[in-house]
């Protein structure tokens, strides 16, 4: 099989990005990522994109409106949609394509322009992610989703308010280095359990933000990496990708997320790896429950035991998990988390070498993107 | 957003919601609410039929909402739960606040109620919720 | 190079299907191309669908629910868009897909529910497919965009608006016997001139309906084919995929779709075919006056001849054109519309053999999809 | 419909849309309005500048719409125009209605009028419109 490698990678500033357009943001994570790439641009044969909901800005058909505005006419673009998985599902199509033979160098990117919309509206839009007849009909929302998560792995588990709201302390406290970051500044087990609930038992500080953002990558086949001499191409290893009932209720089990685990099988038995092989996690914490849950369901640890994992601090002495801040801290423009996933690991693998792994849920986890990188095939 | 003043919507969900009326694949016995089209498991294979619910089922998993979407700001905070009814589905809905604690595993039955009132169309829907049996 | 094959095809009804969700009608279609390949379903390993826009119901991730509802979880499942070009780039990534050796059997889906929204919310909709921030917010429509392109065809070709009016008559005419079409009844030339005016020139029997439906196909690569013992599959013999400006007035001209032209090329060039080896062409006639601009730049005439072309029926007499009612007739739920073109050309392929042409507009052109089917890959 | 509505993108669009800014890139000579981030031509050799256009033009195209959108319903007809502005590009934009024929080549000038009324957020739109020299 061909060989793939993230060659480039460029993102905005996350966060509330007033003055900014969603044309603007696309144009300049892709250009960072041209930069990066130190190629030209006129190299790039195709354009995938991630963007969860033409609700927020009114505008769809964005793929073109990014070709357009970096000059990029007339390569072949495609809007890749699946909820808060969109950015990951458009990476995963790209990485298809180039195994197709048909190109050699595609830019991958992702974005969202949440704040153009306000107030109610935007939590309308995201259960545009559930099932708007069945959960959003009845006054659910994302936060009230992973509520219902929680709560019942708390009643199977014994899990705490404590341990979720641990997994927002390490997200805030990995953040504070990361210039790309919403939020730069640590927050207390306190701080969370004394902010306000948001949708019992999920505190304002167990949930990830509203954000503006955009992420991009450049991808080659091997003989475009070889023949544009880059120097430090991060390889794709393994990627899978899974759906499970789009609505919580259609499922045997509130507690783990199917689409995750045969996602990562894929992804493992493709690379030939096990969770333990595994350096860095870039997790989908949209809100605290969800990264125990990823811990569990990816299988650094046995089900039930991602809150202990969580307090003992093994996600950052036996893997690093989400060590640039996660969705929480970072922030999360949903269409674009899942391209900014990729770069995080794509920089840890290029600092200190080894294997990530990124994984990106869609939803309340009807969709799963798992991807498996490393500085070396061959291994 | 269509989804909060769509007539033709409303007016789809309406036998659902008015009456629990799902169903249930005769082959391999299972219940759907809300109804499916299809059986999951047997697929083509599968004989739907329809089937009233009787609305009684026990609390699986439930939260209390702070912050509501588009519709629902005037009712926060509510209770939302996903009920385990007795034929065996889950169900979303909003749970009527109880007096008491609310806990996994309390035993409770449908109600029909208002559910929301969307002051740009002037629908109002009416719905199922659950009450806690005390 | 592998060969790919549609082994099914089915779709819903098109009109107005008031009884009828999004979740329905999608499923409906899936079941239908199932039954038609005589597969179980079971076989089916990823599923791609095109869906314009979560604005028409609120409902984002669509392609986790269309699995979800068909009982064809796990599988991983990406919703295409590029605006009305949707569903052809479902297809075109199914295709690529199953070029990567990733995938043996996928189903490519489109589907659209446009009556959920009323009134002028669809046309506001429906220029999210257009430039929201420089067209759209003017109050030009996606008429308005269409027409301005015909007044310039006039200005430019002398084509006249009797000529744009040939393309809805004989439109109607062929939906006569197509039990799926929205309009079953032939218009006369009188009709469409006399009917009201939407945007100058263009009046309501130029343009495209207001349309619910949904439309899938099952593709398998050779092996799949020789495996299943599929007695009829339609081979694709080549397919093509370009973006232009998604303003009009970024465009050098307003007489020809740039996009229609570089992916025709790369759709001919792959086939080894010329436009003369066009037996059937479904091309995209969201308004009269595109049916006369995508004739001409698929090269069936020469530029600025399109109109003369539609008045000496060479649309029935040198190549069928729309031969089943094209868009105006048949109806053109957008995300669906470009899935809806590939099955006719199978169904016209299955009954007499030859070589079918597909072409997909994505708004006013800023992406166009151009696929070649034909009864033997050997030719 | 968030394009109607949204303070943010009303206060973006509001230095090009009340001045008639553009820009334009110095490397190869092309104008652009609306302005662009980087030249299609020369992307990143390019060398953009500020530009404040003239608002003078003729007719590319034009269309009357009778049938409109949201926040248009009581505009109806009104003329639509695409621009040929002196300084090269083309802009779309509203003609006022002219009181003899429009015609493609007719040359026009940007006046500054009322776009539109938001009547759920009560936004007032002012912008660029073309008048017909008569
Ligand atoms: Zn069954
Ligand atoms: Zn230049």
């Amino acid at each position: 099989m061909k060989h793939v490698a993230v060659i480039g990678v460029g993102q905005t500033k996350f966060g509330e990005l007033w003055e900014r357009s969603l044309r603007s943001i696309s144009l300049e994570a892709g250009i960072r990522a041209i930069e990066d790439a130190g190629i030209e641009g006129r190299e790039i044969q195709a354009l995938y994109i991630g963007n969860m909901s033409g609700m927020f800005t009114g505008q769809e058909h964005l793929s073109a409106l990014a070709a357009d505005m970096s000059g990029l006419n007339p390569i072949p673009t495609v809007r890749c949609e699946v909820a808060c998985a969109s950015a990951a599902a458009a990476f995963r199509q790209a990485y298809l394509s180039l195994l197709s033979g048909q190109y050699d160098i595609i830019m991958a990117a992702g974005a969202e322009k949440m704040t153009d919309l306000m107030g109610s509206g935007v939590l309308t839009t995201l259960m545009g992610a559930g099932d708007q007849e069945w959960e959003g009909s009845f006054g659910v929302t994302f936060a009230g989703l992973y509520a219902l998560m929680a709560r019942r792995h708390m009643h199977e588990y014994g899990t705490t308010q404590e341990q979720m709201a641990l997994v927002s302390v390490n997200n805030h406290k990995n953040a504070v280095n990361n210039e790309y970051a919403q939020f730069r500044f640590p927050i207390s087990v306190d701080d969370v359990l004394n902010s306000p609930i948001i949708a019992s038992p999920l505190h304002l500080l167990d949930c990830s933000p509203i954000t503006d953002g955009a992420a991009a990558v450049i991808m080659a086949t091997e003989d475009a990496v070889k023949k544009l001499k880059i120097e430090n191409p991060v390889w794709i290893l393994g990627s899978g990708q899974a759906s499970g009932q789009l609505a919580l209720h259609d499922r045997e089990s509130l507690t783990k997320i199917d689409s995750t685990i045969v996602a990562a099988k894929q992804a493992y038995e493709q690379s030939n790896l096990k969770p333990d092989d595994i350096n860095y996690a870039e997790v989908h914490d949209c809100f605290s429950i969800n990264e125990i849950l990823a811990i569990e369901d990816l299988g650094f640890c046995k089900k039930g035991e991602g809150g202990k994992f969580v307090e003992d601090d093994k996600i950052n002495t036996e893997i690093k998990i989400n060590s640039t801040g996660g969705l929480k801290a970072i922030g999360h423009p949903v269409g674009a988390t899942g391209i900014r996933q990729i770069i995080d690991i794509v920089r840890n693998i290029r600092d200190r070498g080894g294997i990530g792994l990124a994984q990106n849920i869609g939803g309340s986890g009807a969709t799963c993107v798992v991807n498996i990188l490393g500085d070396n095939y061959a291994k | 957003m269509p989804n909060k003043s769509s007539i033709p919507l409303s007016w789809r969900l309406n036998k659902s919601i008015y009456r629990l009326v799902g169903n249930k694949c005769k082959r391999c016995g299972t219940f759907f609410f809300p109804s499916r089209d299809i059986c999951p498991k047997c697929r083509r294979k599968g004989d739907i039929e329809e089937v009233v619910f009787s609305g009684e089922g026990e609390v699986y998993s439930y939260t209390m909402i702070n912050v509501a979407p588009k519709g629902f700001e005037q009712q926060t905070p509510y209770l939302i739960g996903i009920i385990k009814l007795k034929e065996g589905p889950l169900i979303t809905g909003q749970i009527v606040r109880p007096n008491n604690n609310i806990e996994i595993g309390k035993k409770v039955y449908a109600v029909f109620r208002k559910l929301t009132e969307d002051s740009k169309s002037g629908i109002i829907k009416y719905g199922f919720k659950f009450k806690i049996k005390d």
